[in-house]
């Protein structure tokens, strides 16, 4: 089993991952800095997706979803609110919800707006 | 990745990325500050450029997306000069003294009467969209199809819009800096310089220490305008519990109130404090099925599919989807929702909302939960307007709610949104989400601000108020851009007529003394333990029970944690220095909050304001009590709740407006 | 100088303090801890490490268990706010953590074990 | 110092101090294995192990200080046949039954009062001290000055005493260890192992896994005691705003119910499930109160005015003794916080303060704050409270005697201040539970539900044997747990001679395994064991709280499934100590489902139990009026209905003595 080096770390905070990077990330920092908790700090080693350090100070506002060039972050709302929020489709009664498993196909509507 | 991931991967802690400059200080001088770049202080700052002044602007995030606005707005209150309103700048401001009793601020509500539209347009001109330009609800009555604008809440007198507003930061961000203002981002305001270092006197600058350097800052400006954020972390603080359920984050502290209360500027409506209806203990914002203001007009039925019908502010049940968007009374209107009213909304001025009589039928069985939004109900237009444009561009649910629900499959035209599972016995399940179902009678939600004149400058000379946090009885997103565009405009006029007065430099040592205490001494209390003490004291002394005599104990409390705990904080990197300093800020704020109570002898409905010893709610009462510090002692007066019509001032709104509004 | 970039501590944070000259790093108080809280110091000798403050149920066994007596616990500031005493004659008010407090009370708990 | 320090201060990190051996087995092999290391648990194992049976302890956490009792404890319940008493057992279980309606555990008050006094003597010998040896409260109306024994609620009827329990632990586990005990600490039991590996078999052992080097256990056993703890992570989570007030700690998740209903266990009463707890309050007894171990304390409001005691029946009492004794001569005070619940008959309960207090606070006839006036006491009173009561209770020799003496604190001098809250709160005597501190929709499960058994205190499976205060149903506190615990331990000693070991079942091993270590393989994870217990929090408050109905609760079992079967193969955990409390988690969602199930067999609302279903509102129906035992079979939930008093029906006598004298000893070789 596995024997690697392990740490002596504090217990994560209660939401635990609220940012997943994937791999179009290219390190640019544009979500580091435009966080207004400043949550997150840059990388040390360069190009590496940025690191979340104050996770329960993050409010959930998107706006570093929004602001990354490439569309690289997903926010990811603590597991609490996902099992709390949960739709019916109409016809056939299923009930779905973020982070299910087997979830729905997206759905691409833009929103309103043709501001970019 | 996770702090914990990445050291768990390279076994070593990274260091602090930024540079450290708890030693170096910067001197910075202009003719106006602005405390705060949120939506208020962009927009004075804009302003004040406008008028030819030189800006600074101090703001505690990064002005791009910070604020509680950054978030995104789907309202724009105040827009009553537009050409479809029916409603006239007085109207709105005698409506919002008449539904509040007068505890409302009716001079900031005509100033926003008269220039929220010219404000609104102004916005468009930096990118932001405000009308329904690709026709997508073209026949909709909510639409004005001439002027192709979206109107919310009283579709007959048309006072209120629906705009695009995912983006409205960004848009008045980039032309803040376009027209040259100068912003210190990162940098949390500590304290306002006055004339000499005395309290009470004119207000010429401000310091504020950098949150990722640790570099203080000295602002030297001929005015300042505070536009900071409001209360919040008093009463209630448990982050990893709330926060991604809370309307306001934790940089909101009204940090901008507790520096004017210690330079001795005079607040009023500080005893404000009713339940609060936003804790934080409910839902992520409209993450759940609810028919309340982004939603108004969603339908909602119960798990069998029954409908649950709108009803007037008499209980009438309304059918009809035009019917949801009428004021209650014939010749009334409705004067809007969450701009600060909250104690008032007579009937004739508020919103419709969910059947009174609701849980009643749930108890006889006639309706079971869960229930569900069914949008599908709707005709596709004003389906998609709810979900396409209101939740799409409201804060917190941009990202949030549409782009991860889409992502996930979510359809409203197929799908149902479901309520929680609550007990709604004590409120409506309109704010299903907000919780207030389940926040103990003790979280509080703090409410009053600076006393202003009709150049919305405080009662310190040279210091200016905008925007909801900073003014009393103020409102809400749009308000505060008009508020901050004519604050700003108000400051650059004083800065014309003034000159710069050079700071007291043992005002500044001792200041940066206060701030650094933390890094020097190796203190043994966290910013977040000091936090939980603070809501508790509030909660206990500046709850639901409030007596001369407990108020004075929570004073002597709250002074005691300051001197005791306070002076043994530790702060190991500059992000951790200013949340210290956040949370010592709010120790000043709890203080000042119940100063304010106890001047107050007496039970208010109006401020929703109940004083165990002096329980009966008397007319004696309807009045302010301006409160403010001198020497370190507190002094209080009273004023009329209609000073602003009274001598010095004229007795008209339009005169005052036009003699004050200009040069 | 060097800083660090490392998570808020929890909202009580400093639950213990050792006494530097009295504790020895004999961990006695490590491996009485029902939630297992601390970890012994990498370095011999060392005090203890608290990892998991937050889990802390301050129930004083540690405390008890030293037997150099080196170990205060500390309440969280909330506690000991809440927690406040009245001198009957003076009417003076104190608290745990005041400052200039008054004498200690050296009176034993009841029991003789 | 903090790791916070250590980390900055030598910009690396610590390393995990104790070797990591994820998956590794150890298998133990006993006799009688008993689950929880708790007061109940120590006493199991010393009984058993006077039986000549070997015996192995698994402990969650060091059964040196573990468990509610490990903090201490002041008083000692169901001591009936003490010398002093004018109570039978009988009376005692009869009464308890009365004062429930029937629900709560006559049978096991019933021992309780049979072995209570003899379970305090047996720890004396061990070295806790129970009398008033150094004559400290000579001549008080609470000591009998032949034994010097001391009695607590009711003066007349001595049959609760008063303990110096501080220590109490300490020396029951020195006496396991010294008796031979074999005792696993850090080891957190998730499953019994049973014949076969099926549901509702014979119980032949346990698994679990070490919080600090992450290996796997598999207890063989031929009989389990389970005398696990009470709970609340189920209902009400926030560790950092709630822990230090918080009468139940992070280990307490109601293991024991979840692993017998996992196994196919019987268990009553679990829809029980109370709102507000005492989790957001103030640190226990360290407020101005006069509740418990501060009975009797004189109450001043803040001008000095006399807050006055009424009895349980609301008139205000006059003398200092009446406070002591019960509301009618005809009926004896039976105790307080001993799994009774919200009685319906003031004629047992302890006397209060003025029940009018709230009234008069609104109408300002009395001003807050209320502090309490020790001085106004003789000394030995004031003595026995602060010096004994409140030195020896759970969580307060450290916090609260130890720590205001060094800061001055004197109770001949000194006020101490009552908790400010809104008036219609502070008719609950205890002010330092806080409820208005707390959400309403915080629940916490220290209901009574647990597993029901038969005289010898075996569950419906083979084998398994519950004890203490929370595993078997309606039992009560710190006293009750150790007799009950002792009863136990005979009982699984016996059973255990007369059965042979059974192999356990190598995919049952496997399964548990595979479920226990997935966290640790994922490396992708991004739930930590805290979301996890965010969320389970939130569906049972949603889903199981004040708005029950059928389609609701199938709901939140729905919902907790899909957590599990979601988020729960997301989590990921840095070292054993986080695998641990996760693998808590994945046992609170079965939990949850069991407490949801339960509410769902319940048809009709319960003024008694405090329980309500808006589908079926009628309250107390005659055919609802009885115990609901649940168990699983295959996975499926099966439901029955038994009577209250079932422990006197057929196949057992009506007259207790005779089922006690028949069950309480081996059973006779059947010729």
């Amino acid at each position: 089993m596995l024997t690697m080096k392990k740490f002596a770390l504090p217990n994560q905070s209660g939401p635990c991952r609220v940012l997943s990077f994937d791999d179009k990330c290219v390190g640019c920092n544009k979500c580091v800095n435009v966080c207004p908790m400043d949550v997150m700090i840059p990388n040390p080693e360069k190009g590496e997706e940025p690191i979340v350090v104050f996770t329960e100070e993050c409010w959930f506002c998107g706006g570093c979803v929004q602001e990354c060039p490439v569309g690289a972050l997903t926010l990811v709302a603590p597991a609490k609110q996902r099992i709390s929020t949960i739709w019916k489709r109409k016809e056939t009664g299923e009930e779905f919800r973020v982070g299910m498993t087997n979830p729905l196909p997206p759905v691409t509507t833009p929103p309103s707006g043709n501001r970019k | 990745m996770n702090w914990h991931e990445y050291v768990a991967q390279t076994g070593q802690v990274p260091k602090w990325p930024y540079e450290l400059g708890y030693d170096k200080e910067t001197v910075i001088s202009c003719d106006v500050l602005v405390v705060g770049g949120g939506v208020a202080g962009c927009r004075a700052a804009i302003a004040a450029r406008q008028g030819g002044a030189s800006v600074v602007v101090m703001d505690r995030g990064f002005s791009k997306r910070s604020g509680e606005g950054g978030a995104g707005v789907d309202h724009w209150h105040g827009a009553v000069t537009n050409p479809c309103s029916k409603v006239t700048p007085r109207m709105y401001s005698e409506a919002a003294m008449d539904t509040t009793d007068g505890f409302t601020n009716g001079l900031a509500r005509y100033i926003i009467g008269k220039e929220g539209y010219d404000t609104l347009l102004e916005v468009e001109k930096m990118g932001v969209q405000i009308r329904d330009e690709d026709d997508e609800f073209k026949g909709s009555i909510f639409r004005d199809d001439e002027t192709k604008l979206m109107f919310a809440y009283d579709i007959e007198n048309k006072h209120c819009l629906r705009i695009y507003g995912y983006d409205i930061k960004p848009c008045v961000d980039r032309e803040m800096r376009r027209l040259g203002a100068k912003v210190l981002d990162r940098t949390c305001v500590t304290s306002l310089l006055t004339e000499g270092g005395r309290q009470g006197a004119r207000v010429i600058g401000a310091t504020g220490v950098n949150d990722r350097t640790g570099e203080f800052v000295v602002v030297k400006a001929k005015a300042v305008v505070i536009s900071a954020g409001r209360t919040n972390r008093l009463w209630g603080f448990a982050p990893e519990l709330t926060e991604s359920q809370s309307m306001c984050n934790l940089n909101q502290t009204a940090l901008g109130n507790t520096i004017g209360w210690r330079a001795g500027a005079e607040f009023i409506g500080m005893e404000m404090s009713g339940r609060a209806v936003l804790s934080g203990l409910g839902y992520a914002p409209y993450s759940t099925g609810n028919n309340n203001n982004t939603y108004q007009g969603a339908p909602t039925v119960d798990r069998n599919g029954k409908d649950v019908y709108y009803a007037n502010a008499y209980g009438k049940l309304l059918y009809d989807e035009a019917d949801i968007f009428k004021a209650s009374d014939e010749g009334s209107f409705i004067i809007g929702h969450g701009i600060g009213l909250d104690n008032g909304y007579k009937p004739q001025y508020r919103i419709t909302t969910t059947d009174p009589e609701l849980w009643k039928k749930v108890m006889a069985g006639e309706y079971q939960q869960p229930f569900y939004n069914d949008m599908t109900k709707l005709p596709a237009t004003s389906r998609r307007m709810i979900f396409g444009l209101m939740l799409a561009h409201e804060g917190k649910c941009r990202v949030p709610i549409y782009k991860n629900f889409t992502q996930w499959g979510f359809d409203p035209d197929k799908d149902m949104l479901q309520y929680p599972v609550q007990d709604y016995s004590r409120f409506p399940i309109d704010t299903s989400w907000c919780g207030p179902e389940n926040t103990p009678a003790n979280w509080r939600g703090g409410g009053g601000g600076y006393l202003v004149d009709w150049r919305l400058q405080t009662s310190l000379p040279g210091l200016f108020a905008a925007g909801c946090g900073p003014i009393f009885g103020h409102g809400c997103h749009g308000e505060s851009h008009t508020s901050g565009r004519y604050s700003g405009r108000q400051a650059a006029l004083y800065a014309g007529q003034n000159d710069a007065v050079e700071p007291d430099a043992e005002q500044i040592r001792r200041e940066r003394e206060r701030c650094y205490a933390p890094i020097r001494t190796n203190g043994d209390v966290g910013w977040k333990e000091l936090n939980y003490a603070i809501a508790k004291i509030m909660q206990d002394y500046c709850g639901d029970y409030k007596t001369e005599h407990t108020l004075d104990m929570g004073i002597r409390r709250m002074n005691d944690l300051f001197e005791t705990e306070g002076q043994r904080m530790y702060a190991s990197n500059p992000h951790e220095l200013v949340r210290v300093i956040e949370s010592l800020s709010l120790c000043e704020l709890g203080i000042a909050y119940m100063e304010a109570a106890k001047a107050r002898r007496g039970s208010v409905k109006g401020l929703g304001f109940f004083r165990n010893d002096y329980p009966e709610y008397d007319e004696a009462q309807k009045k302010h009590i301006p409160i403010s510090l001198k020497d370190g002692k507190v002094h209080t007066r009273d004023l009329s709740l209609y000073y602003h019509l009274e001598a010095p001032y004229s007795s008209d709104l339009e005169e005052n407006y036009q003699r004050y509004s200009q040069a | 100088m060097v800083a660090y970039s490392h998570p808020s501590q929890s909202g009580p944070c400093r639950i213990l303090s050792f006494d530097k000259n009295k504790c020895v790093g004999c961990n006695s108080c490590v491996n009485v801890c029902p939630s297992d809280v601390m970890m012994p110091n990498p370095v011999r000798g060392g005090e203890p490490i608290v990892v998991f403050a937050e889990e802390c149920w301050y129930c004083g066994g540690c405390v008890e268990e030293c037997p150099r007596d080196a170990l205060t616990l500390v309440t969280p500031a909330k506690q000991r706010l809440s927690t406040v005493w009245l001198r009957k004659d003076t009417g003076e008010e104190f608290r745990v953590g005041m400052r200039n407090p008054p004498p200690p009370n050296l009176t034993p708990p009841s029991g003789n074990r | 110092m903090n790791w916070h320090e250590y980390a900055i201060r030598h910009g690396k990190l610590p390393e995990w101090p104790y070797e990591i051996n994820y998956g590794r087995e150890n298998v133990v092999e006993s006799d009688v294995l008993v689950v929880g290391g708790g007061v109940a648990g120590c006493r199991a194992a010393i009984a058993a192990l006077q039986q000549g049976a070997s015996v192995a302890v698994a402990e969650r956490g060091f059964t040196k200080r573990s468990g509610l009792g490990g903090a201490g404890v002041d008083h000692w319940h169901g001591a009936v046949t003490n010398p002093c008493s004018k109570i039978t057992p009988e009376m005692y279980s009869d009464t308890a039954m009365q004062i429930c309606d029937g629900y709560t555990n006559g049978l096991a008050r019933y021992i309780i009062g049979k072995e209570g006094w003899d379970t305090l003597l047996e720890l004396e010998e061990m070295g806790v001290q129970i009398r008033d040896e150094d004559d400290e409260f000579k001549d008080t109306m609470f000591r009998d000055e032949e034994t010097k024994l001391l009695f607590a609620y009711d003066v007349d009827n001595k049959h609760c005493l008063r303990v110096y329990g501080n220590n109490i632990k300490p020396c029951l586990d020195t006496e396991m260890r010294r008796l031979g005990t074999d005792v696993y600490d850090r080891t957190c039991i998730t499953a019994l192992l049973t014949d076969g590996g099926k549901q509702g078999a014979r119980v032949i052992g346990a698994m679990g896994i070490n919080d600090r080097t992450g290996e796997f256990f598999i207890f063989k056993a031929k009989a389990v005691v389970i005398a696990t703890g009470g709970g609340k992570r189920l209902g009400t989570f926030a560790p950092e705003l709630t822990e230090s007030q918080s009468m139940f700690h992070t280990n307490l998740t109601n293991m024991g119910h979840t692993i017998a209903w996992n196994a196919g266990a019987e268990l009553v009463l679990m829809d029980q499930l109370f709102a507000g707890g005492i989790d957001a309050g103030y640190a226990p007894y360290s407020m101005g109160n006069a509740d418990n171990t501060y009975q009797g304390a004189p109450t001043v409001d803040a001008k000095g005015t006399r807050v006055q005691h009424a009895s349980a029946a609301g008139e205000l009492l006059t003398e200092e003794r009446q406070i002591f004794q019960s509301a009618r001569p005809d009926t004896f005070v039976i105790g307080h916080g001993i799994g009774l619940g919200p009685t319906n008959t003031p004629d047992y309960n302890v006397s209060t303060l003025d029940h009018a207090l709230n009234d008069k606070i609104s109408s300002g006839e009395l001003r807050l704050p209320l502090y309490n006036d020790f001085s106004l006491l003789d000394p030995k009173h004031r003595r026995l409270i602060w010096g004994l009561m409140l030195s020896h209770e759970g969580k307060t020799r450290v916090p609260i005697y130890e720590t205001l003496s060094k800061w001055g604190f004197d109770p001949d001098k000194d006020m101490l201040q009552y908790a400010i809250t809104n008036a219609d709160m502070l008719s609950h005597r205890s002010s330092w539970a806080g409820l208005e501190h707390l959400p309403p929709n915080w629940l916490i499960t220290a209901g009574g539900g647990g597993i029901v058994t038969d005289w010898r205190l075996q569950g419906s499976l083979p084998g398994m044997f519950a004890a203490g205060g929370f595993p078997l149903f309606g039992s009560g506190c710190h006293g009750e747990a150790q007799t009950t615990g002792r009863y136990a331990g005979r009982q699984a000693a016996w059973f255990a001679a007369e059965h042979d070991a059974v192999e356990p079942d190598r995919a049952q091993i496997e399964r548990e395994k595979n479920e226990l270590y997935a966290p640790v393989e994922n490396e992708g994870g991004d739930v930590s064991w805290k979301e996890l217990n965010y969320a389970i929090a939130r569906v049972v408050q949603d889903y199981c709280g004040k708005y029950k109905t059928e389609e609701i609760l199938d709901l939140g079992i729905k919902r907790l499934k899909d957590l599990r079967g979601a988020e729960g193969m997301r989590t990921y955990a840095n070292n054993p100590h986080e695998l641990g409390r996760l693998v808590e988690c994945y046992r609170l969602i079965d939990l949850g489902i069991c407490y949801m199930e339960a509410a769902k067999a319940r048809k009709a609302s319960s003024a008694i139990l405090g329980f309500s279903r808006v589908d079926y509102p009628e309250t107390d129906p005659p055919e609802w009026h009885c115990l609901l035992p649940i168990s699983q079979l295959d996975g499926k939930t099966r439901v029955r209905k038994l009577p209250c008093d079932y422990y006197r029906r057929a196949p057992y006598s009506d007259v207790l003595s005779d089922n006690y004298d028949v069950y309480s000893a081996p059973a006779k070789m059947e010729v």
